[in-house]
């Protein structure tokens, strides 16, 4: 079982079909809180993502997760382009045999880009409160010998269980942190879109 | 939603066509959607790039000209322009003095603007400075945080910063006069009505009748708390209070009071403020001198108004009164 | 009614003191309720007075100075100055060359002038010529009616003969100036949402979310008719296809292209509608010499449009990029 | 019975507590087919003449319409500004010896002051609408010897029907002209406040 280009591929187009599929949700809890542009940022930047994948069948694994990353940096803008591009740009030069834990190595290796670019901690109300915990749930259950659809299971749900816990919480980056008080009760839509990232790595990945 | 617009999907490269039907003066490249000054790069000159989400018009581009920005990239609506933009902008107007970024500090400006950056040393010799602006009263708690909002102050860092580097002074100079302006300058605004982002094609906000936010940023972003409705003279105040309490804008060369429209507003309101702004300074002890009113950086069709003040000196009020062409500000030639 | 004023009756007298304190250059009458240009009158030149209800700012007051107003006289809302405001303006500003009244055809407007032209010409041996402007294509059956109301051309009017008293040029060639370019000009406007009079405190009309008004006058008058909602593309055709229709603008030296903002629409759609004025008139054969996109004379906060073709030649543009400097319009000083 | 100075005190008294109690129903009436300030622009007017009055009392009832006259003119502006101020200015002029006749004929006068000043004509839906038939009715009445409770009542009652009859045609003058067949079946705000006019004659100086 090794996560191939077609792989990455099933899970990057289950992804952009997510957030196609829950674009105006994804909008209506940025309306909430910040400035109702996230799913349509996601859509915009997935969909071109998927349509440069299209355009130019990508050489390996690495080299499609690089092109998801560059799309994203050039055609999403925001706080979300450079985010979700630096995930996919670090875990394209961390991907290593496709192996199960290799995926995990480099999931996590994304998860820290976004650490690193965007400055935020955990329990911020930002994407890495679904990232995070998923990364770890990975880590953990693929180091437990687990399957991986057993693995990436864990890891939606922690990344579900992740944004409903900082779902009560006051925003500390990004635009919700200038609400204080009034972000609090609200679901981040940066946490929902991550979501939808891990439970397509879960849909797709587990059947490779 | 009732715009006089296209599809939404569309209104940035639309607009843009209109701007450069409408100023032959200026260069617009729109494939990467950069309003560049005509005769960019300027000789010697360091260049001045700005640029943000679309959606807060004349910000930036109607800003670009003699004496202002040499370039402004414009973005998705609400969104911050991508590296490539700022990479492409910043290399069409070096002129070998380098180039300032002018950013408004909402996470995504800067994380874009930064990589930007990174991207052009990696590229090329230009040097490049950025002054990040954050002048919002409205967002406390700012150290834990994403910090507060540039809104007001960057209109006034573009026009100062902008004639510094007219007069041809060096990039450190030139960076020195946008940060010691956005240290000098603060800004708290406020919301009659929410804005309807294009493609999300409804309020980003529901605000009852007789309720207005207060604290509103220039995205819709909600503000800090609601409050009734109140005349012209209360708004003026609730506004100016936490501004007047973050600085001291007493004594020395007095201010720039500059009273923001928000896209919706009209001019007679502004001016109902405006009167209202100078009664509240007058009490405080502030003197102004020099003013502007108008709508210059605007959150689509939302209602409201922002107040920013800026300490100014002799030195700043000369920059100011320098000569500036661009679309929307212009005088002395 | 959500608007930044104070009480509704004081609407005007507060924008006046707001307008006082923004532009020191200018002098205000606030009890005749008149805008001066702070050098008024102006020795060996034709003074130039307009004046009309209040509402459609920077229309009239923020056209006052150099090259343009010496004073303009501010009326209720929507409603026209009176006698005793236009009498007390034209004595102001006669500096022996006589003066132009510069009136939009409306009844209220055109009578009140009159009487103020028929009270100076008994008291006084000021000369007063007036010149009415009605270059709406709206109005249809005018011979039978009130006539066209003067609308976006008044602005043109102001600047163009504004500039003409500039150059010292006598009263019936400053006249003549005036009544060439409203005879070379038409406009038609549209709306997408009522204004509030403020002391009616709410809309003037209702306009159901999926439709606009056609043909809409600057008091929020309603239109000729209701139309579905359309994209930009089909607002610009429906609104020079009448213009265009009535005057040939083809050949010659082109056209001065203004889109005007009707107070509560953006400057970002200003600019998606600009760009689908000059794709018609590229189709239509028309050249576009200068432009203007902008909020020059708007209704409130109505949200909506006009679009003003006024044919130039070559004297007509060389007026218009004569020198100004207005609170609203101000290049070449 | 003269038509006094009080009396012609007390028929402006109650026009302008008549345009006052009606303000926001002829406002209502010019927003449907014009720009929503009849009613305020009346009541401006109005409530500034007999303020006037109140502040300096007139010498004769030839002074008083004049005050209130100039005081149209000077306050009003719009439309209805030059048109009422005209109309109680030819009416000072005329007033005569405070006969009925004389009041008749002073009312006529003023009315044709009004076309003079705006140049309508009976039909085009304005105030002379109203202010022409009252007219005919008051001097029909007055010359046939009715008493002048009859013939202002008269006047009242054709000022009304006058409103109503040009209430289905189309504007021809004023700003209502510009909605062309729209302007059909509306009241036409000026002529609603002229016969507020004659009702606060019949009301007022039927008792002198
Ligand atoms: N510093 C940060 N680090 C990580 N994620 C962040 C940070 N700031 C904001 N976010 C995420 O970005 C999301 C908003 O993305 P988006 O709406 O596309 O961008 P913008 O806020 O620029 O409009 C937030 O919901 C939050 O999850
Ligand atoms: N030419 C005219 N002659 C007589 N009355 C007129 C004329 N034009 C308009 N009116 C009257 O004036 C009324 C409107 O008055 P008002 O609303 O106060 O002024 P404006 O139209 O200037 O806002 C109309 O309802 C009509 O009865
Ligand atoms: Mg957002
Ligand atoms: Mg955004
Ligand atoms: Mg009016
Ligand atoms: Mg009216």
């Amino acid at each position: 079982m090794t996560l191939d280009t077609d792989a990455l591929g099933a899970w990057v187009g289950e992804f952009a079909r997510a957030v196609r599929e829950h674009r105006d949700e994804l909008t209506e809890l940025d309306s909430a809180i910040g400035d109702a542009d996230h799913g349509t940022n996601m859509d915009r930047g997935m969909t071109a993502a998927v349509a440069a994948l299209d355009a130019t069948p990508p050489a390996d694994g690495a080299a499609l997760l690089k092109t998801v990353a560059m799309t994203m940096i050039s055609k999403v803008g925001g706080t979300s382009g450079p985010l979700y591009g630096t995930f996919f740009l670090r875990m394209s030069g961390a991907l290593g045999d496709g192996s199960p834990a290799a995926f995990a190595a480099s999931f996590r290796a994304g998860v820290e880009g976004v650490v690193a670019r965007g400055k935020a901690e955990p329990g911020d109300k930002t994407l890495l409160d679904a990232l995070l915990p998923a990364a770890d749930a990975l880590t953990e259950a693929v180091g437990a010998g687990q399957e991986l659809d057993a693995a990436l299971r864990a890891a939606a749900d922690a990344a579900a269980r992740g944004r409903d816990a900082v779902t009560p919480s006051v925003a500390r980056k990004g635009r919700a942190s200038y609400l204080g008080e009034r972000s609090a009760g609200h679901v981040d839509p940066g946490a929902a879109s991550a979501v939808l990232l891990v439970e397509a790595a879960a849909t797709t990945l587990a059947r490779s | 939603m009732k715009k006089l617009i296209n599809d939404p999907a569309d209104v940035v490269d639309d607009a843009l066509r209109g701007m450069a039907a409408a100023h032959p003066d200026l260069r617009i490249d729109p494939e990467h959607r950069i309003v560049f000054r005509g005769d960019a790069p300027v000789a010697g000159k360091v260049g001045l790039v700005s640029g943000g989400g679309s959606g807060h018009e004349p910000l930036h581009g109607g800003f670009v000209g003699m004496g202002m920005l040499d370039a402004a990239c414009a973005g998705e609506v609400f969104t911050s322009p991508v590296p490539d933009q700022m990479v492409a902008a910043t290399q069409g107007v070096d002129a070998g003095a380098g180039v300032l970024h002018i950013v408004k500090n909402y996470t995504g400006d800067v994380m874009n603007f930064e990589m930007a950056a990174e991207l052009v040393a990696a590229e090329s010799g230009t040097e490049v400075v950025s002054v990040v602006t954050d002048d919002d009263v409205a967002v406390t708690d700012s150290l834990y945080t994403a910090g507060r909002r540039g809104v007001g102050v960057t209109v006034l860092v573009e026009k100062l910063a902008g004639a510094a580097a007219e007069q041809g002074r060096p990039l450190a100079e030139v960076a020195e006069v946008a940060r010691r302006v956005n240290g000098q300058g603060r800004s708290m605004g406020m919301a009659l009505t929410s804005c309807t982002v294009p493609a999300a094609g409804k309020p980003t906000f529901d605000l009852p009748a007789d309720e207005m936010e207060l604290g509103v940023g220039i995205h819709g972003e909600p503000g800090r708390r609601r409050v009734p409705l109140a005349p012209a003279r209360e708004v003026a105040e609730m506004l100016l209070e936490p501004v007047l309490a973050d600085l001291d804008f007493t004594g020395g060369d007095g201010v720039l009071a500059f009273v923001n429209g928000m896209g919706g507003t009209p001019l007679l309101e502004l001016y109902v403020v405006y009167a209202e702004v100078q009664a509240v300074l007058a009490k405080a002890g502030v003197t102004v001198a020099r003013s502007l009113v108008g709508s210059y950086m605007t959150s689509l069709e939302m209602a409201g108004c922002s107040i920013t003040l800026l300490k100014v000196d002799d030195e700043l009020i000369r920059l100011w009164d320098a000569p500036v062409r661009t679309p929307a500000l212009r005088w002395g030639v």
